[in-house]
C-alpha cells in the first residue's frame, strides 16, 4: 500500500461520505458546509491527477465563489430547520427504484465500457515534465479552445446580467 | 498510484448521489447543490481521463465546468431567491401552479 | 313462331309508336297543367288521347289480322358490350289482341271516371295517372325485350300504387298503396333474377332470340345450392315469381283485395281487366319457355288452382263488394293460370279478354252503387244495400249480364272461354288437366255462388241505406251508364269470337293466336260428345251456383246465418282470408322490423360499430386524463420521468444487435 | 496544424454580443424603450447581410461557417425577425416586460443557436447549447412581473436543462474516453475505422439525452408545457420554433459529420421515444384547454414528427427532418403571431373555450389560424402535409413501415386538437365584446407566415431543394480534412 | 385562344373557381348577395367549362385525355399530371352541377358567416375536380384530403345540433382512413421511383406486398364510400350538415371512394383485388341490406336518406367488384345517378327543414296536400331512389346486378334484396311524410322558391334523361371500362 493509494482512499471516502450526508441532512446550510468538505478534498483529488491550475480554480471558483454564494441564499432565504416537513419528496420511493435501475445500469454498462482498455490515441500529447500545465492549459484555452473560452465569458456574462436583472425590481401586475 | 478505474468509480459514485439528491430532496437550494455534486464527479471524471492519457482536453473541459457550475449557480440561486420572494417557498413540490 | 305468311316489318311505325305515347303526351300535359289550367276539364285530353289510340289500335289489328307484324326498336335503351336493349315494339297476333282490348276497356273506363270522380280535389290527377297507366300498359305488351316487359311492368305497377293511394289522406289507402307497390316488389325481384338469368343463359333479352336460342338451353342443367335444376325451369320460374305479384298468385296474393282502397275505376281497369293480367299475357307471351319444362308448367298450374279455390273460397264470406269481385278476380285469375299450366294458351288469353269485359263491367256497376253510396262510413258494404233493383235498372241489367257472364251461362262471353278453359283442361296432355278439370268445374259454381250473392243482396230485398242517400236512389249519370251497357255488350259479344267448332263457330281468336301460342296441348282424340257432356256439366255448375245463392239469400235468409254459426271456425277461417295477412305480418313484417330495430339499429350499430368507433375515442381521452395525473407539476418527478428515458434509451441501446 | 483565427468568420456572433451588450449597457438610460426593437431589427437584418456575405471559413477547430450552417442561419435570422416583430407587438401591451433586456437577451439566445449551428466540437456545441438556453430562462421568469407563477416555468426548464447538460457532460465524458477527443471530424475517423462502435453509441445516448431534453421528446418533455405556458408568448414560439430548430439540425450535423457510421443505430434507439412522443404529445393535446399548453404538447408531437426522419437514418430524410422543422417554425410564429393578437386584447382568451365565436369578431385572423391549424394537423393543401409526407416518405424509404404506420395513425389523433381549437372558434356560440386594430407587426408576421404555409403546400420544390442542397454540401464535404 | 382553354381545359375548370374565391375573399362581408352572385357565376361559367369538356371529349379514344404534365416536384419524381378518361369525365360536370345545386339551395338557408360559406363550397369545388382529374397520386392526395378542410367547416358550422360531434367524426374518420392510402403511395414511390399513374398501373409485384398495398387503398376507399363497417361516420356527417353539406357528401363525396377503386385500387392491384374481391363483395351486400333494414325503422328523414346512401354504395361497390364490364359501367353510371338523386333528395329535406326545423318523420304528415309540386318533386326522387325504371336509378342498378349476376349469382340474389328493401322503406317514408292526414304542425308552409325550384327541377331532367337515354352516358365510359378490365383480367 503504498501512499497515493491511501491519500486517494482518503480523499475518495471523505468525499462520498460527505456529499451523502449533504444529500441526507435536513439543514441547508449543513449541506453547504458538507459540500464544502467536499469540494475542498476535491481540489486535492486533483493536484493527485496533476492539475495544479485547476485545483487552485477548483478552490477559488468553487469553494471561494459558488458556495459562498450559495451560503449567502440560505442565510437569505432564513429556512428553518426542515423538521417538522419531509426532508424528500413524495413518491421518493419510486423515485429510489428508479434511480437504483439508473444506476444499476450506469455502473454495469460502465465497468463493461472501463474494462475495455482503449488503445490511447493521445491526440494532443504534451508532457508535464517538460512545460507546467499552467501553461499547456494557457497554451490550449488561448489557442484551440479560444472560440469556447469567448462562449464561457458570455455565458457567464449572460448569466450574471440575468442575475442582477431578475432580482432587480421589476414593477409587477397583479 | 491509483488506477483511472478507480478515479471513474469514484466519479460514477459521486455523479449518482449528487443524482440521488437531485431527485430525491424537496428543497431547490438542495436541488442545485446536488449539480453541483454531479457536476464535481464528471470534474473528477475529465481530470482522470485527461491524465491518464497525457492529453489536455479534459483539463480544459473541467476548467469550463467549473465556469458553467458558476453560471448555473447564478441563475439558479436567483431564480430560487425570487421564488421565494414572489411565491414564500422553496420547496419543489409547493410549486406545482402548472400540471397536466 | 311467326309462320311464313305473315310479313315482318322492322321499320319505325308511327302508328304503332302513337299507340301508347298518345296517352303518355295527355297525361303528362295533363299532370303538369291539369291543376292551372285544365281544372274539371282535365279529362278531355286523355280520353281524347286514348279515344285515338284505340282506333289505332284497332288498324294495327286489322293490319295483323291482314298478315303483317311489326318489331322494330325505337332506339336503343341500354347499351353496354353484350347487352343490348332497345325501347322498341313488337306487334303480333298476341299483342294486338291485348292492346285492342287494352285500349277498349281503359276508354270506356275514363268515360266513366268523368262521372265517377267529378268534383273531386285531384281530378286532374287522376286522369293523369290513368292515361300513365295505359302508357305503361301498352309498353309492356307491346314490348319486344324483357327489359322493356319490366319497364312496363314496374311502370303498371307505380300507376297502381299512385291510384290506389289515390286517396292518400285515408291511411288505409296509403297503407294499401304501399303494400302493393312492395308485395309487387317481392315478385319483381324474381323476375329481375329471371332477366338476369336469362340474359345469362341466353344472351339476349330480345324474344325472338330467346326463342331462337331455347334449344341451347333445353337439356342445360346447373347446381343451385347444391341441387341440379333445369335452366329452363330456373329462368321460367324466377320469371313466373313476377308474375304472380303482377298477378296476384298465391302467396303473393295479399295485396289485391286491399287495393280496393283505389277509386272503383282503377280498380276495374287496373285490378280486374288490365294490369293483373299482365303476369298470364308474361307467361303466355314466354310458352316456349315454359313448355320446356314440365315442372313450371305443374307449378304454373297449381299456383293457379290455389289461388283460384283459395279466392272462391274467401270471397262468398266478404261483405265489401269490390273485396269480394277482387276475389272474384284472383279466382279467374288462377284460372287463366291454370289454362297456362295444362298448356292451353290461347284458352287463358280468351279467358283474359272475356275476362276484362264482365270484370270491369262487375267493378264499374258496383261503382255505381257505390257512387250512389257514397256518404255512407263504408259504401262498400253490401249490407247497407238491397233492393235497388227498381231504383237502378241500368246498372240491375248490366250487372246481371256480367254476373251471368262469369257464372258461364250458356250465350254469354264468360260460358265459351271457361268452358274452352275445362275442356282443354280435361283433354290436356298433361297428367293433372284432369284434376285441373275438376277443380276448375267447383270453383266454376262457387263462382256463380259468390257473383249471385251479390246480385240478390244488392238488387233484391229491401234497401236499408236511407240514411246515406239524400231523397230517392237514383240511377247513376249517363256517363257512367253508357260505358256500363258499351261493357254488358263486349260482356256478352267478346266470347262470340271464340265460339268453338263443336258449337258451329269458328272459334276465330284460336285461328288468330295459333301463329303465337300454339295449338293447344291436347290428347289427339277429343270426341264431340265428351266435349258436348263437359261442357253440360260446366253449365250444370254454374246453374247450381245460382240456385245455390237464390236458395241462401232470397228463398231462406236464415240459412245464411245459420251456416256461419255452424261451421264457424271454416267461417271465421275464410272471412279471415285464409289468415294470410295476419300469417305475413307475424312471419315477415314484424320480425324484419324487430330485426331491424332491436339488432340491426341498437346491437350492430349502435352498439358494437359506434362502440368501436367511440370507445377508440373514449380510450384516447381516458389514456389522456392518466396521462395528466402522471404530469404532477412537481419537478423532482420531471426528472425521474427523465430517468425514465434514459432508461428507456439504455433498454434499446442493449437490445441493438 | 495550423490554427486559424480568423475573426471575420465570427463576425456575425460578435456583432451580436457587442450589441446586445450595447443594449444591456445603455438600456438605464433611454426611456422609451421601444428603441431596443429597432436595434434588434436592424442588427437581425445585418445578421442576414453578413450571414449571406462572410466568407465561409473555420474559427479555431471549434467553428466552421459553411453552407449548411449559413442557411439554416439564414432560415433562423428570419424566424428571429418575425419574432421580434411579434414580440414589439406583444410589448407594446405588456410595457412592464418592454425593456432593453428583453431584446438584448433574446439576441444571446440567437447568438447561441448560431454558435450551435457553426460549431465543430463538442464542447462548443455543449456551450453554445447552454448559452442558447441561458437567456430563454431569465426570459420566462420575466414575465412574472404579469404571471406570478411564470417563475415556476422558467425553474422548471432551468432544472431539468442543467440535468440536461449534466448529461451531455457524461457522454462527452464517455466519447473523451474513447477517442481522447471532442472534434466531430476526429470521432468520426474512429467510428471509420470501426473502433468502439458501441461505446461511443452509448456516448451519443447520453449527448442525445440533452438534446432530447431540449426538444422535449416525450419523457423528456415535462418541463415544456409549464415553460411554455408560463413564458411571454413570443418567447413560447422562440422556445418552440427557433431553440427546437436550432437544436434539431445540430443533432443532425452532429450526426452526419461525428456519427456517421452510426446513424442507423441511432435512429433504431430514438423508435420508441419518437413514437411515444408523437402519441402521448397528441394525446395530451387533446386535454388541454390553454392553447398555449396545447401547443406546447403539439410541438411535442412535431418534434417527435421531425424525429421520425432521423430514424430513418437517411440522408434525404435528415433533408426532411430540417425541412419539417422549417415548416414547424412558420407554422408556429404564425399562430403565435395569432395568439399574441388575442393574448393583447384579453389573457383569457388564449383559453380554447372562451375563444367561442371569435370568427364573427375577426374573421379574417380566425381564416389565418384555420390555415395554420390545419397545417399543424398535416391536411394538404398546407405546408404541414408535405413535411409529414417527407418525413413518412423517408421512413418508408428506410423500409420503416410500421414506425411510419403507427405514427400516422398517431397522426389522426393528432389532428383533433387543432380541429377542437378550430371548432371553438366557428362553431361555439358566446357573446363577448372585442374590439382589434391590425398592427403591421401582427399583419406583416402572420401574412408571410400563412403565405408561406400555402406557397410551400403547393409548391415545395425549391424550398426542399434549397434544403437538401445544403444536407449534399455536407455529404460531398464529409470527407474533407481540415 | 381557343387552343389555349382546350390545352388546359382540365386546369381551367379546376382553379376556375378561385378568381371567385379571390373575389370573395377581398369583399367585405356585408355584401352578401354580392357574394352570392359572384359564387353562382363562377361555378356557372365552371359547369359551362365542364360541359364543354364532356363536349369535346372523344370517347372512342382509349387512354388519357386533356392530358396536363407539368413540372412539380421534380425532387421527389411528382408531376402536376391531371387527364380524363372515361371513368372520370363525367364525375366532373356533376361536381360542378353539384356544387351549382348548392349554391342555388343555400341561397337563403344560410344566414350566417355567408362570406366563409361560399368560400368553403367554392373551395370544395376546386378539390372535388381536382380529385378527379389527378393522375399523380401526390397531386391526387393532395386533393382528396383537401377536401375535408371546407366539409369540416360546412358541417360543423352550419351544420345542426350535433354539427360539431359529426363534424369532428367525419374528419378523423375520413383521415384515418386516408393515412393508410399515404403510406401505400410512399411504398409506391419507393419502389418505382413515380407518383405517375399511367406507370404505376403496369408494375407487377409480389402477391403479399400487392394484396398490404390494395388493403391500404382500400380502406380509404372504403371509408369514403362508405361500405359496411366502416359506415358509422356518414349518417352523423350527412344528418347534421346543412343542405349544401349533404348534398355534396352524397353527390360527390362518397363517390371518391368508388372513384378511387375503379381508377385506383383495381388497376394498380389487379390480383389482390380479384382475391379480396369476395371480401367486398360480401361487406357492399350486408351494406346493401344492414342499411335498408336501418333506415325501415329510421325516424328522422336525413339520417333515413343518409342510411340508403350506404345501401346504395354498396350496390355500387358490387358491381366494381364483379369485374364485369356490365356491372362496372353500371357503378360508374348508378354512382352518377346516385349523385343527383341522393343530391336531390336530401336538398329537398333541406327544403322542408328550412321551413320547419324537423327532420323527425313523425313531425311531417300529408304535406303533399300543402305542398303539391314539391310532393311531385319528391316523389321522382324517390322513385329513382327506389331504381324504377325509367328513371336513372333503374339503370344503374339493373346494369350492376345483371353484370354482378354474370360473375357472381349468388351475390345478386341477395343483393336484390335490397331492391325490395329500398322500396319499402322509401315508399314508407313517402307515406309517412306526404300521404295519409295532414299534420297541423306543417299546414301551413310557403310554397318552393325560385332558386328551390331551379336546384330540384336540374336533378329531375337529369333523372329522366338518364332513365331513359343512358347510352349518352355510357358512351363516355365504353372504351375506357373495357381498357380497365382487359388490364385486369
Amino acid at each position: 500500500m503504498n501512499w497515493d493509494l491511501i491519500i486517494f482512499y482518503y480523499l475518495a471516502i471523505v468525499m462520498i461520505f460527505s456529499s451523502v450526508f449533504a444529500i441526507f441532512s435536513r439543514h441547508p446550510v449543513y449541506t453547504v458546509l458538507l459540500v464544502l468538505v467536499m469540494i475542498v478534498h476535491q481540489a486535492f483529488l486533483l493536484l493527485t491527477l496533476g492539475a495544479e491550475f485547476l485545483t487552485v480554480v477548483q478552490i477559488i471558483v468553487y469553494a471561494g465563489a459558488i458556495l459562498v454564494l450559495f451560503l449567502f441564499v440560505v442565510y437569505l432565504i432564513n429556512l428553518r430547520k426542515e423538521t417538522r416537513r419531509n426532508v424528500f419528496i413524495r413518491l421518493v420511493s419510486l423515485i429510489a427504484i428508479v434511480f437504483l435501475l439508473f444506476g444499476a445500469f450506469l455502473i454495469k454498462n460502465l465497468f463493461i465500457l472501463i474494462s475495455l482498455k482503449p488503445s490511447f490515441r493521445a491526440y494532443l500529447p504534451f508532457s508535464i515534465e517538460e512545460k507546467s500545465n499552467v501553461w499547456w492549459i494557457a497554451n490550449y484555452l488561448f489557442r484551440n479552445y479560444l472560440l469556447q473560452f469567448e462562449i464561457i465569458g458570455v455565458i457567464l456574462l449572460v448569466a450574471i446580467l440575468g442575475a442582477v436583472f431578475l432580482i432587480r425590481k421589476v414593477k409587477t401586475v397583479e | 498510484m491509483p488506477s483511472l478505474e478507480q478515479y471513474i468509480i469514484l466519479s460514477i459514485i459521486l455523479f449518482l448521489i449528487g443524482l440521488f439528491g437531485f431527485l430525491s430532496r424537496r428543497n431547490l437550494i438542495v436541488i442545485l447543490i446536488s449539480i453541483e455534486i454531479m457536476l464535481n464527479g464528471l470534474i473528477v471524471l475529465f481530470a482522470a481521463i485527461s491524465h491518464f492519457t497525457k492529453d489536455i482536453s479534459g483539463y480544459i473541459i473541467v476548467f469550463f465546468i467549473i465556469a458553467m457550475a458558476a453560471a448555473e449557480a447564478a441563475i439558479g440561486l436567483s431564480l430560487v431567491v425570487l421564488i421565494y420572494k414572489r411565491l414564500r417557498t422553496v420547496y419543489s413540490d409547493e410549486i406545482t401552479n402548472f400540471k397536466g | 313462331m311467326v309462320e311464313k305468311q305473315f310479313e315482318l316489318i322492322t321499320n319505325f311505325d308511327i302508328y304503332v309508336f302513337l299507340i301508347p305515347f298518345l296517352p303518355l303526351l295527355a297525361s303528362i300535359i295533363t299532370l303538369i297543367f291539369g291543376k292551372k289550367y285544365f281544372r274539371d276539364k282535365a279529362h278531355l285530353l286523355p280520353i281524347i288521347a286514348l279515344f285515338f289510340s284505340f282506333l289505332l289500335s284497332i288498324k294495327v289489328l286489322i293490319e295483323v289480322i291482314n298478315g303483317k307484324i311489326y318489331h322494330f326498336d325505337i332506339y336503343t335503351w341500354m347499351f353496354a358490350y353484350n347487352l343490348k336493349v332497345g325501347l322498341g315494339f313488337l306487334v303480333d297476333p298476341l299483342s294486338a289482341a291485348m292492346i285492342t282490348m287494352v285500349t277498349c276497356v281503359s276508354f270506356l273506363i275514363h268515360v266513366y271516371s268523368v262521372g265517377y270522380m267529378g268534383g273531386d280535389p285531384g281530378y286532374y290527377r287522376f286522369f293523369a295517372y290513368i292515361s300513365l297507366f295505359v302508357f305503361f300498359m301498352l309498353m309492356l305488351v307491346l314490348s319486344n325485350n324483357l327489359a322493356q316487359l319490366y319497364l312496363g311492368w314496374e311502370g303498371v305497377g307505380l300507376c297502381s300504387y299512385f291510384l290506389i293511394g289515390f286517396w292518400y289522406q285515408k291511411g288505409s289507402a296509403s297503407d294499401a298503396a304501399k303494400k302493393a307497390f312492395i308485395v309487387n316488389r317481392i315478385g319483381d325481384f324474381g323476375f329481375a333474377l329471371g332477366i338476369f338469368s336469362a340474359f345469362y343463359f341466353l344472351g339476349t333479352l330480345y324474344y325472338n332470340e330467346i326463342f331462337s336460342k331455347l334449344p341451347e338451353i333445353a337439356d342445360k342443367y346447373i347446381e343451385v345450392l347444391g341441387y341440379e335444376v333445369h335452366v329452363p325451369f330456373l329462368i321460367a320460374f324466377l320469371l313466373f315469381c313476377g308474375a304472380m305479384g303482377k298477378s296476384a298468385q298465391f302467396p303473393l296474393h295479399v295485396w289485391l283485395p286491399d287495393a280496393m282502397e283505389g277509386p272503383t275505376p282503377v280498380s276495374a281497369l287496373i285490378h280486374a281487366a288490365t294490369m293483373v293480367t299482365a303476369g298470364v299475357f308474361m307467361v303466355c307471351r314466354l310458352h316456349p319457355l315454359f313448355e320446356l319444362s314440365d315442372a313450371m308448367m305443374f307449378i304454373v298450374a297449381f299456383i293457379g288452382a290455389i289461388t283460384c279455390f283459395m279466392s272462391a273460397s274467401i270471397a262468398p264470406t266478404q261483405f265489401d263488394i269490390k273485396r269480394v269481385i277482387a276475389y272474384s278476380t284472383l279466382s279467374q285469375l288462377g284460372y287463366m293460370f291454370m289454362a297456362c299450366g295444362v298448356g292451353a294458351f290461347i284458352a287463358g288469353m280468351f279467358h283474359l279478354l272475356t275476362h276484362a269485359y264482365f270484370k270491369a263491367l262487375l267493378f264499374l256497376g258496383a261503382g255505381s252503387i257505390i257512387h250512389l253510396l257514397h256518404h255512407a262510413p263504408d259504401p262498400n258494404d253490401i249490407r247497407i244495400m238491397g233492393g235497388l233493383k227498381k231504383y237502378m235498372p241500368i246498372t240491375f241489367w248490366t250487372l246481371l249480364i256480367a254476373s251471368l257472364s262469369i257464372s258461364g251461362i250458356p250465350g254469354f262471353a264468360g260460358f265459351f272461354s271457361k268452358d274452352e278453359i275445362l275442356a282443354q283442361a280435361f283433354f290436356s296432355k298433361y297428367p293433372w288437366g284432369k284434376f285441373i278439370w275438376l277443380l276448375g268445374l267447383i270453383v266454376a259454381s262457387m263462382t256463380a255462388f259468390y257473383s249471385f250473392r251479390i246480385i240478390f243482396r244488392a238488387f233484391f230485398g229491401e234497401f236499408k241505406g236511407w240514411e246515406y242517400v239524400h231523397g230517392e236512389p237514383h240511377e247513376s249519370p249517363r256517363v257512367m251508364t253508357i260505358p256500363l251497357i258499351f261493357l254488358a255488350i263486349g260482356s256478352i259479344v267478346a266470347g262470340w269470337i271464340g265460339i268453338p267448332e263443336v258449337l258451329g263457330g269458328k272459334n276465330h281468336i284460336e285461328k288468330f293466336l295459333v301463329p303465337v301460342l300454339g295449338h293447344p296441348r291436347i290428347i289427339h282424340e277429343v270426341s264431340h260428345s265428351a266435349e258436348y257432356l263437359l261442357m253440360f256439366l260446366s253449365v250444370l255448375a254454374g246453374l247450381f251456383g245460382i240456385f245455390l245463392a237464390w236458395l241462401i239469400y232470397i228463398k231462406k235468409p236464415e240459412l245464411e246465418t245459420l251456416l256461419s254459426k255452424n261451421v264457424r271456425a271454416l267461417y271465421t277461417f275464410l272471412y279471415r282470408k285464409w289468415y294470410f295477412d295476419e300469417l305475413y305480418h307475424y312471419i315477415i313484417v314484424r320480425p324484419t322490423i324487430w330485426i331491424s330495430r332491436k339488432v340491426v339499429v341498437a346491437i350492430t350499430d349502435n352498439t358494437i360499430i359506434e362502440g368501436i368507433v367511440n370507445g377508440s375515442a373514449r380510450l384516447v381521452n381516458i389514456t389522456g386524463t392518466g396521462l395528466r395525473i402522471l404530469h404532477t407539476g412537481i419537478v423532482n418527478h420531471y426528472s425521474t420521468f427523465i430517468l425514465i428515458g434514459i432508461l428507456v434509451y439504455l433498454l434499446v441501446y442493449l437490445y441493438l444487435k | 496544424m495550423g490554427i486559424t483565427l480568423n475573426f471575420f468568420v465570427i463576425l456575425t456572433e460578435i456583432i451580436f454580443i457587442l450589441i446586445s451588450s450595447f443594449i444591456f449597457l445603455i438600456d438605464k438610460f433611454i426611456k422609451n424603450k421601444n428603441y431596443a426593437f429597432y436595434i434588434t431589427l436592424i442588427t437581425l437584418i445585418l445578421a442576414c447581410y453578413l450571414i449571406l456575405f462572410v466568407p465561409f471559413g473555420e474559427f479555431t477547430y471549434a467553428y466552421k461557417a459553411d453552407f449548411y450552417s449559413s442557411t439554416l442561419k439564414l432560415f433562423l435570422v428570419c424566424g428571429a425577425i418575425l419574432i421580434s416583430l411579434i414580440s414589439y407587438n406583444y410589448l407594446q401591451y405588456y410595457i412592464n416586460l418592454n425593456s432593453g433586456e428583453y431584446y438584448g437577451f433574446l439576441l444571446f439566445s440567437i447568438v447561441g443557436a448560431f454558435l450551435m449551428l457553426s460549431g465543430m466540437d463538442l464542447v462548443t456545441i455543449y456551450l453554445a447549447m447552454e448559452l442558447m438556453s441561458f437567456p430563454v430562462y431569465f426570459l420566462i421568469a420575466l414575465n412574472y412581473a404579469y404571471n406570478r407563477p411564470s417563475l415556476e416555468g422558467a425553474l422548471k426548464y432551468f432544472i431539468v436543462g442543467s440535468l440536461g447538460s449534466v448529461f451531455i457532460l457524461i457522454g462527452l465524458g464517455i466519447i473523451y474516453y474513447f477517442t481522447g477527443t471532442f472534434i466531430l471530424q476526429e470521432i468520426s475517423k474512429v467510428l471509420e475505422n470501426n473502433l468502439y462502435l458501441r461505446e461511443l453509441l452509448i456516448g451519443f445516448i447520453f449527448i442525445l439525452i440533452g438534446f432530447s431534453i431540449k426538444l422535449s421528446l416525450v419523457p423528456f418533455h415535462m418541463w415544456a408545457p409549464d415553460a411554455y405556458e408560463s413564458a411571454p408568448v413570443p418567447i413560447t414560439s422562440f422556445i418552440a420554433g427557433i431553440v427546437k430548430f436550432a437544436v434539431i439540425a445540430t443533432l443532425i450535423k452532429i450526426i452526419l459529420i461525428g456519427f456517421n457510421s452510426l446513424r442507423i443505430e441511432i435512429g433504431e434507439v430514438l423508435i420508441p421515444i419518437i413514437l411515444a412522443s408523437i402519441l402521448i404529445g397528441n394525446i395530451m393535446a387533446i386535454k388541454q384547454d390553454n392553447i398555449i399548453r396545447m401547443l406546447a404538447y403539439s410541438s411535442i408531437a412535431h418534434a417527435g414528427y421531425a424525429g421520425l426522419g432521423l430514424i430513418s437514418a437517411d440522408y434525404l430524410g435528415y433533408s426532411f427532418v430540417i425541412f419539417y422543422m422549417l415548416v414547424y417554425l412558420i407554422t408556429v410564429i404564425g399562430t403565435f403571431s395569432i395568439l399574441v393578437f388575442l393574448a393583447n386584447f384579453k389573457k383569457e382568451l388564449l383559453h380554447i373555450p372562451s375563444m367561442a365565436s371569435l370568427c364573427e369578431k375577426t374573421p379574417f385572423v380566425c381564416f389565418l389560424l384555420l390555415i395554420l391549424m390545419f397545417s399543424l394537423a398535416g391536411i394538404p393543401p398546407t405546408a404541414g402535409f408535405i413535411a409529414k409526407f417527407y418525413v413518412f416518405m423517408s421512413l418508408i424509404k428506410s423500409k420503416y413501415v410500421w414506425v411510419a404506420l403507427l405514427a400516422i395513425l398517431f397522426a389522426v389523433i393528432g389532428a383533433y386538437p387543432y380541429l377542437r381549437v378550430l371548432k371553438v372558434i366557428y362553431m361555439d356560440k358566446q357573446e363577448f365584446e372585442f374590439k382589434f386594430k391590425y398592427d403591421f407587426t401582427f399583419l406583416i408576421p402572420v401574412c408571410i407566415t400563412v403565405f408561406l404555409v400555402i406557397i410551400i403546400g403547393i409548391y415545395p420544390k425549391p424550398w426542399t431543394d434549397i434544403i437538401y442542397k445544403t444536407m449534399y454540401f455536407y455529404l460531398t464535404s464529409l470527407f474533407y480534412t481540415y | 385562344m381557343e387552343s389555349l382553354l382546350l390545352n388546359n381545359l382540365l386546369s381551367w375548370i379546376i382553379w376556375f373557381p378561385l378568381i371567385g374565391i379571390l373575389i370573395i375573399l377581398f369583399t367585405d362581408k356585408k355584401h352578401e348577395s354580392f357574394i352570392k352572385w359572384v359564387s353562382l357565376i363562377t361555378i356557372i361559367i365552371d359547369s359551362i367549362l365542364s360541359i364543354y369538356l364532356l363536349v369535346n371529349f372523344d370517347f372512342s379514344k382509349v387512354g388519357f385525355q386533356f392530358v396536363e404534365k407539368k413540372r412539380w416536384i421534380e425532387f421527389i419524381n411528382s408531376y402536376y399530371f391531371l387527364g380524363v378518361d372515361g371513368v372520370s369525365i363525367l364525375f366532373i360536370p356533376l361536381s360542378t352541377l353539384t356544387t351549382l345545386l348548392c349554391i342555388l339551395i343555400s341561397w337563403d338557408s344560410i344566414k350566417e358567416l355567408v362570406k366563409e360559406f361560399y368560400l368553403a363550397l367554392l373551395f370544395t369545388n376546386i378539390a372535388m375536380v381536382g380529385t378527379f382529374c389527378a393522375l399523380d397520386l401526390v397531386i391526387f392526395y393532395l386533393f382528396w384530403e383537401a377536401i375535408l378542410i371546407p366539409m369540416y367547416l360546412i358541417i360543423g358550422i352550419w351544420g345542426g345540433p350535433r354539427r360539431i360531434y359529426s363534424a369532428i367524426k367525419f374528419f378523423l374518420y375520413t383521415f384515418f382512413g386516408s393515412v393508410f392510402m399515404l403510406i401505400g403511395i410512399i411504398y409506391l414511390y419507393i419502389k418505382f421511383g413515380t407518383f405517375d399513374y399511367t406507370i404505376l398501373i403496369n408494375q407487377k409485384y409480389p402477391f403479399l406486398v400487392e394484396s398490404l398495398l390494395f388493403l391500404g387503398f382500400a380502406i380509404a376507399f372504403a371509408i369514403k364510400v362508405p361500405m359496411w363497417p366502416v359506415h358509422t361516420w356518414l349518417p352523423d356527417a350527412h344528418t347534421e350538415a346543412p343542405t349544401a353539406g349533404s348534398v355534396i357528401l352524397a353527390g360527390i363525396l362518397i363517390k371518391l371512394g368508388g372513384y378511387g377503386f375503379i381508377r385506383f385500387a383495381l388497376p394498380m392491384f389487379p390480383q389482390a383485388a380479384l382475391y379480396f374481391s369476395k371480401l367486398f363483395l360480401v361487406l357492399s351486400v350486408i351494406a346493401i341490406i344492414y342499411a335498408g333494414l336501418v333506415c325501415l325503422v329510421e325516424d328522422d328523414l336525413k339520417r333515413l336518406i343518409a342510411y340508403s346512401s350506404v345501401s346504395h354504395m354498396g350496390f355500387v361497390t358490387l358491381g366494381i367488384f364483379s369485374f364485369n364490364p356490365i356491372a362496372m359501367k353500371g357503378a360508374i353510371l348508378q354512382m352518377i345517378n346516385h349523385g343527383i338523386v341522393t343530391g336531390a333528395l336530401f336538398m329537398c329535406v333541406g327544403i322542408v327543414y328550412d321551413r320547419t326545423h324537423s327532420r323527425s318523420i313523425s313531425y311531417y304528415g300529408g304535406l303533399a296536400t300543402s305542398m303539391p309540386v314539391y310532393a311531385a318533386l319528391f316523389m321522382v326522387f324517390t322513385l329513382a331512389s327506389i331504381g324504377l325504371p325509367g328513371t336513372n336509378g333503374f339503370i344503374g342498378e339493373f346494369l350492376i346486378l345483371l353484370g354482378t349476376f354474370l360473375s357472381n349469382k349468388t351475390m345478386v340474389v341477395f343483393g336484390a334484396t335490397g331492391v325490395i328493401i329500398g322500396a319499402a322503406y322509401m315508399l314508407w317514408l313517402y307515406q309517412r311524410v306526404f300521404f295519409q292526414e295532414l299534420n297541423p304542425n306543417i299546414a301551413k308552409m310557403p310554397p318552393l322558391k325560385i332558386n328551390e325550384l331551379t336546384a330540384l327541377i336540374l336533378p329531375t331532367i337529369l333523372v329522366f334523361w338518364i332513365g331513359l337515354y343512358p347510352n349518352l352516358f355510357l358512351n363516355f365510359m365504353t372504351t375506357s371500362v373495357q381498357n380497365l378490365l382487359m388490364n385486369l383480367k
